[in-house]
């Protein structure tokens, strides 16, 4: 089967941005928007067609899915090492291809209500073109300096995206930091990536991943530290992956970022690039979990559901409901980590890993559809604050009736898209480990509340007087939010564990009925709570917030983490680092050379005074030298 | 009998010498210097140089010193007094005069002089055949040379001394 | 030749002479002063071309000839001496040795 | 004429004619054909130099011997390799990009442009010599005009730092000389002749007590205009001060010199004494590349910011030298193109900001992107491109680097190979820090709102470096292997 077509999924979204990048002002708004779409369309089609193809047409060879593997050497190191630019077919990344575009399609076509008017619309198309371009690479890449390469692609997209309002300062802080943090963490990552290189000879994803390969054969050759090197080459790549994917203690650029414009917080920070971390790990999943017994993989898990609890209880109190959604995002985002974690191999046993996969697939989906809702309310209010909301279900039917979708779909309930993958992921959670497994299903309780009190907050609640009275958002805008809504309520019936498993070949999944039966009881109590609190204007939450007083606080201010950056940044870094570098740059490594300089001319000065330009001065000095060397010469040096 | 004139003459020359180099009186100063000088020509009398004498006698003490005096009287007020140098300066001057005369005083007492016992007296026609003799040993040559010297210096001495024209300023001061 | 005294006592009485001249060129402040001390040097030097002349060799008569030569060269010396004085004077109103250092360096 | 001698022919040529030259627009008219001349040589030279290299498979191709000075056996001797023939490219692009930026030249157009050619004439002559002594020769011409540049044309404390800069440069040429000697005075040790000759010093075996006395002072003599730390001080002042098109040749060209000197001359004739004391000057580049980062975190000039950069870049260059590595030596070689072509757009950038705003001080400037979107999108990109961002050059260099500085299992170098990485980050936050603050933002001063558009000779100068650094970062494969390939003499002696 011939998929060099697949090079054209990045390539046409490249060819946009390049085309609406420099042609910028020339080009008409309306025009820059349907480039983007129809550009983004064709790439959204081929994907679907090598789904299609690679799934049903191609099918499973011998019992498990083939591996596709076209590339070029892009830069030689030594005969046997270098950096190939290619595209890798195997199921998470033909599932990966179809998020990504399908998300990015409805974003572009989205966008085109969204930012109409703005003076930076061709701009705004074009990065879209440069981040989805960067992002399919990403998730074609073949090996793993490919996906380092892509990985800063995405990085800056998301920082241009970011600091697309680039005159607000805040954007501007807000990107910076994006950038600075998941570049501190892509560190970690590009260390990770030199020592597998050196260790095993090979970037390939292929080679490094196969369970009979040298590589996870030979893991315990060398260490460091106690732990295998590979072990410490996969911790700091997951220090990677976790600074994309918001993982704890790397997560706070995420909230910030929520200062781009709504449809990129969709695209960028809630369904594609936040789960390259994720992705990242699933493409690495064989090392992670052969390598010393799947060290790494237990960080993995435990890294994942404390970012997943410690995200959801924030959630639970902010009052920018697209921060609350970026906290939902790195909770889900821990949850998927966690299901990685805690999965297995072979066949049943990597229903983890399925799991995870599956609630990436499902969760990209409703959380797009959640940030765009958020847009289409934002829109019609101009406003971000969960303050300024309210009864808003009687302007705008749709976004209400999506946005409830939405929010069942991620709390859970049956029969939506959410449900299932978070019922596959307690599962998993349940055989593996019961500890992580408690906090899994606590964390979907917490969910179903704070999504609850969201939606209640905006759509129900107090009467709000507005301004200007709140209408629905155009069709460019809703039509996304309809199809969106349509998949995620019926994402959940994909057999996911025929398509996606770490093996590659598939297994019967059966639901667990005790668990699902437990995870949907946890699921309503969080929004019966949460229509306690919320459904009529009352002030119980407000006691309740009281009541917990300090802790409410501390949560509130996000357990004070970006004071703690802060902190470090610009006191330490900034104050007594740099500084004092600057300064001993001043005065002692310059003040040194300064110094030869002037002592220079003092002693030259010194000199010049010898030479004083008054005959007898050299008369004095020629007698003096004279009577010495007469001394000299007669007294003293007689042989 | 000479011998006493000798050392009159050199205590004067010595005496009047240091007066002349230490004295914060200029006019004084050159009229000292006039002394050392007359004592000077006494010692060519005393060896028997008689024109030699004599031109010291006209050229030094009768055209130098002259010319000496008048400068001294154009440029300086014969009241104001002569700065001197720093104490320990001067004393440092003097140390090393002293040193070097040391130097000169044991070099000169360690050389055997091979002193020619005579009392030839010469008379101005010796100096002038030799003069201006063309044979071996002349001094022809050196003797134009001088003269034209002379003469480029009369000239120089002319045209610096001459200067430009005066300005108002410096006519007071002359 | 002066009856009973040695070419010693000469040579010491014109050294002194050359060393006081020296020490008034270093030491005194004043170019009419300056140059006064050259003649003494110049003096003490003559008198020694002469004495030696005299003493050693008496037949010859080239000392005394240098000696006429030096004076000459003095004079000039003197008279060209005296005329830049003279024309420093009218330009500064000095003849100090620090008033004329606007040439140094 | 040969290929390789009209490379100094022709700026000698420009030079002459600019000395008939009226005025600015003859000037710099004759100073642009006369450089788009050497970009076509240059580009010239690539097709003859693989033509070449196909059939010739010899250290340098396109020798040409002439004595010229017999009683020393001083030869204008000259020959190119992969390397030289990519720094003289970037020469030939720098040069000609800053005639454009100076297109407004106001003050003796026809003594600057002069200079910048004598400067470019002596850059030239130093990539293709391999004779030591001419190779000294052309590095002194190239490194004088720098002192008049300065001085004349430059601004803010210009005497100062011309001084300063030219002050360092000749102590190290001082110590550089030495060194030179002392290999000259060694190249008989195998009982041929004394030889300035690079090639034919190479087969020589220097004895290891000199190898160790002579590299020191060659590797400093050559590193202190590649910025090693703690020689780099004259470079801030003198960037700060030169004149725009003056920075982009300095820091884009001439301190390249620096790092290909250490190469061609130091680490290749005393491969025993670079193994001997290469643990010494890697701990010195590995602190500038961490110290120069953080030094320009501090800066509030943008050329100062600019200068700390390049010496923490350039630190890199010496670091990957010294790492005696392959992978890393190629790294090195196109770190130092690709920091050349990256610097001189931020300088002629900062030009460009500075000749509209008339300041340089960061805290004055602020939210220009609206006003020059030209401006503010090269920045942006140059930005990008400069903290190493894939897709451009500086990410291909760097990897290259990195890698070859990981093959080494020694925990010595790769504690300092991780320190070397670091730096990624913290260039990261003063790029962006920069970026952040000059271009982005809110509008701080409303007396900017009608800064004057971008005209097309500036255009053209960015254009001119920008299409390299793309080119470089998207398809490095050939230009890597070319000189990759020309390594290979290298390896021999120093692993």
């Amino acid at each position: 089967m011939n998929f060099t077509y697949i090079i054209l999924i990045p390539l046409i979204p490249l060819v946009s941005f390049l085309l609406l990048g420099i042609f910028n002002k020339k080009i008409k708004p309306g025009i820059s928007g349907y480039i983007g779409v129809a550009g983004l369309s064709t790439s959204a089609a081929l994907s679907f067609y090598t789904a299609y193809t690679y799934f049903f047409t191609i099918g499973k060879v011998d019992g498990v899915y083939q591996t596709f593997v076209e590339k070029i050497t892009w830069m030689n190191f030594t005969d046997t090492l270098a950096i190939d630019m290619g595209i890798l077919i195997d199921p998470i990344s033909v599932m990966m291809l179809v998020v990504v575009s399908t998300i990015s399609l409805m974003v572009h076509i989205y966008s085109r209500g969204y930012m109409k008017g703005d003076d930076g619309y061709t701009r705004f198309f074009a990065f879209l073109g440069l981040f989805s371009f960067s992002m399919f690479g990403l998730v074609l890449a073949t090996n793993l300096f490919q996906i380092y390469i892509f990985w800063e692609l995405v990085g800056v997209s998301s920082f241009l995206l970011i600091g697309y309002y680039y005159t607000k300062s805040s954007a501007v802080a807000a990107a910076k930091k994006a950038f600075i943090v998941t570049r501190f963490a892509d560190l970690g990552f590009l260390i990770g990536i030199l020592i597998i290189g050196y260790y095993t000879g090979t970037y390939d994803f292929e080679t490094l991943n196969n369970p009979e390969g040298s590589t996870i054969l030979n893991w315990a050759s060398s260490s460091f530290m106690g732990l295998s090197i590979i072990t410490w080459a996969l911790i700091l790549i997951f220090m990677g992956g976790a600074g994309k994917s918001a993982m704890f203690p790397l997560h706070i650029w995420l909230p910030d970022a929520m200062e781009g414009p709504t449809p990129v917080s969709a695209l960028i920070h809630a369904a594609t690039m936040v789960v390259a971390g994720v992705y990242l790990v699933a493409r690495l999943f064989p090392m992670y979990y052969f390598v010393e017994d799947g060290f790494a993989l237990n960080i993995v898990a435990y890294v994942g559901a404390f970012s997943s609890l410690f995200a959801a209880i924030i959630a639970i109190t902010q009052t920018d409901i697209k921060r609350v959604l970026a906290f939902s995002t790195m909770s889900q985002l821990g949850y998927m980590m966690l299901a990685l974690g805690v999965s297995g191999y072979d066949g049943h046993e990597g229903v983890g890993y399925m799991a995870s996969m599956f609630h990436l697939f499902t969760h990209a989906m409703f959380k797009a559809l959640l940030f765009l809702g958020a847009g289409s309310v934002i829109h019609a209010v101009h406003s971000n604050y969960l303050k300024d909301m309210g009864s808003l279900r009687k302007y705008m039917p749709i976004t209400n009736i999506t946005f409830l979708v939405a929010a069942l779909a991620i709390s859970g309930v049956f029969p939506l898209s959410g449900f299932w993958s978070k019922d596959e992921i307690l599962v998993a959670a349940f055989e593996h480990n019961k500890l992580i497994y408690f906090v899994g299903i606590f964390v979907a309780g917490l969910t179903a509340f704070y999504m609850f009190r969201l939606y209640f907050g905006i759509f129900w609640g107090k009467n709000t007087t507005y301004k200007h009275t709140p209408h629905e958002s155009p069709i460019s805008m809703t039509f996304p939010l309809m199809i969106l809504a349509f998949i995620s309520i019926f994402s959940g019936f994909i057999p996911f564990s025929e398509l996606i498993t770490p093996d590659k070949a598939g297994f019967e999944a059966h639901l667990n009925i005790p668990l699902a039966i437990v995870a949907t009881i946890i699921g309503l109590i969080g929004i019966g709570l949460a229509y306690i609190f919320y459904k009529k204007e009352n002030d119980l939450a407000d006691r309740f917030s009281n009541a917990f007083g300090i802790f409410y606080k501390w949560t509130f201010n996000k357990f004070y983490f970006d004071e703690i950056y802060l902190f470090v940044t610009k006191k330490i870094i900034f104050n007594r680092i740099a500084g004092p570098i600057a300064r001993f740059d001043k005065k002692v490594v310059d003040g040194t050379m300064e110094g030869i300089g002037n002592k220079t001319v003092v002693i030259s000065k010194k000199i010049k005074g010898i030479q004083s330009g008054k005959v007898q001065d050299y008369a004095l000095s020629f007698i003096a030298g004279a009577v010495v060397l007469a001394l000299v010469f007669i007294y003293l040096w007689t042989n | 009998m000479e011998r006493y004139i000798f050392y009159i003459l050199a205590l004067i020359m010595i005496v009047f010498a240091i007066a002349s180099v230490t004295s914060k009186k200029m006019l004084r100063s050159v009229i000292y210097l006039l002394f050392v000088l007359c004592g000077i020509a006494g010692i060519y009398f005393l060896i028997d140089y008689n024109f030699l004498a004599a031109i010291q006698l006209t050229v030094y003490a009768g055209g130098i010193i002259v010319l000496i005096i008048f400068s001294v009287v154009l440029v300086h007020h014969i009241e104001m007094e002569l700065e001197l140098a720093k104490k320990s300066k001067q004393i440092l001057v003097g140390l090393a005069c002293l040193i070097g005369l040391g130097v000169f005083l044991t070099t000169i007492y360690s050389h055997p002089f091979n002193v020619v016992e005579n009392n030839i007296t010469t008379t101005t026609e010796d100096i002038g055949l030799g003069l201006l003799s063309y044979e071996t040993g002349g001094f022809i040559l050196p003797f134009e040379v001088i003269s034209v010297l002379l003469l480029a210096s009369m000239i120089g001495a002319i045209v610096i001394a001459k200067g430009k024209k005066l300005t108002d300023k410096n006519d007071s001061t002359l | 030749m002066i009856a009973g005294i040695s070419i010693y006592e000469i040579l010491t009485v014109t050294s002194i002479l050359f060393f006081i001249g020296v020490y008034g060129f270093i030491t005194r402040k004043n170019l009419i002063s300056i140059l006064m001390s050259i003649e003494l040097i110049l003096n003490a030097s003559v008198i020694n071309f002469v004495v030696i002349n005299k003493y050693l060799y008496p037949d010859l008569l080239q000392g005394v000839f240098f000696s006429i030569f030096i004076i000459a060269v003095a004079a000039a010396e003197t008279a060209l001496a005296v005329a830049i004085i003279i024309n420093l004077y009218r330009q500064i109103a000095s003849v100090e040795v620090k008033d004329t250092e606007t040439m140094k360096y | 004429m040969d290929i390789l001698s009209l490379f100094v022919i022709v700026p000698v040529l420009t030079i002459i004619a600019l000395l008939f030259t009226k005025g600015l627009k003859q000037a710099r008219l004759v100073s642009m054909v006369g450089s788009i001349f050497q970009l076509g040589m240059a580009i010239n030279l690539v097709i003859a130099y693989f033509k070449e290299r196909a059939i010739n498979d010899s250290i340098m191709v396109f020798t040409k011997d002439f004595v010229w000075f017999e009683q020393f056996n001083i030869h204008y001797s000259i020959g190119v390799d992969g390397i030289s023939v990519a720094l003289i490219v970037l020469t030939t692009i720098v040069v000609l990009a800053g005639v454009f930026i100076s297109w407004k030249m106001a003050d003796l157009p026809k003594e600057f442009f002069i200079s910048l050619l004598v400067l470019s004439t002596g850059v030239y002559g130093f990539f293709i010599s391999i004779d030591l002594f001419t190779m000294f020769l052309f590095y002194e011409i190239a490194v004088i005009p720098m002192y008049l540049l300065i001085g004349i044309w430059g601004s803010g404390p210009k005497e100062y730092s011309a001084m300063k800069l030219t002050l360092m440069l000749m102590g190290a040429s001082a110590v550089l000389m030495v060194g030179i000697f002392g290999i000259y005075f060694n190249s008989n040790a195998d009982g041929g002749a004394l030889t300035f000759n690079i090639l034919e010093i190479a087969q020589v075996n220097i004895p290891f007590e000199a190898q160790k006395l002579f590299f020191p002072l060659t590797f400093i003599g050559f590193a202190v205009l590649g910025a090693l730390f703690p020689f780099h001080t004259w470079s801030p002042d003198g960037h700060a001060s030169a004149p725009t098109a003056v920075s982009m040749l300095h820091a884009g060209v001439l301190m390249k010199l620096g790092g290909y000197g250490v190469f061609r001359v130091a680490m290749f004739l005393l491969p025993e004494g670079t193994i001997h004391w290469s643990w010494f000057f890697i701990i010195l580049a590995a602190i500038g590349v961490v110290y120069g980062a953080f030094g320009a975190i501090k800066q509030t000039d943008l050329k100062y910011i600019n200068a700390y950069a390049s010496v923490s870049h350039l630190g890199l260059v010496l670091f990957a030298l010294l790492t005696l590595n392959k992978i890393a030596w190629n790294g090195a070689i196109l770190q130092s193109l690709s920091h050349g072509l990256l610097t001189a757009m931020f300088f002629a950038l900062i030009g460009m900001v500075y000749g509209r705003t008339h300041t340089r001080d960061i805290h004055k400037l602020g939210g220009l992107m609206k006003i020059v979107p030209f401006i503010g999108a090269i920045y942006v990109i140059t930005g990008m491109a400069y903290l190493g961002l894939p897709g451009f050059s500086g990410f291909v260099a760097e990897m290259n680097i990195f890698v070859g500085a990981f093959q080494n299992p020694d925990m010595f170098q790769r504690v300092l190979t991780v320190l070397a990485v670091s730096s990624i980050v913290v260039t990261a936050v003063y790029i962006l820090r920069l970026v952040g603050k000059i271009m982005m933002g809110p509008l701080v001063n409303e007396d900017f709102k009608n800064l004057p558009k971008v005209t097309w000779y500036e255009k053209t100068g960015i254009l001119l470096l920008l299409i390299p650094i793309v080119g470089m970062g998207v398809a490095p494969l050939w230009l890597s292997d070319m000189i990759m390939a020309s390594l290979d003499p290298f390896i021999k002696g120093v692993l």
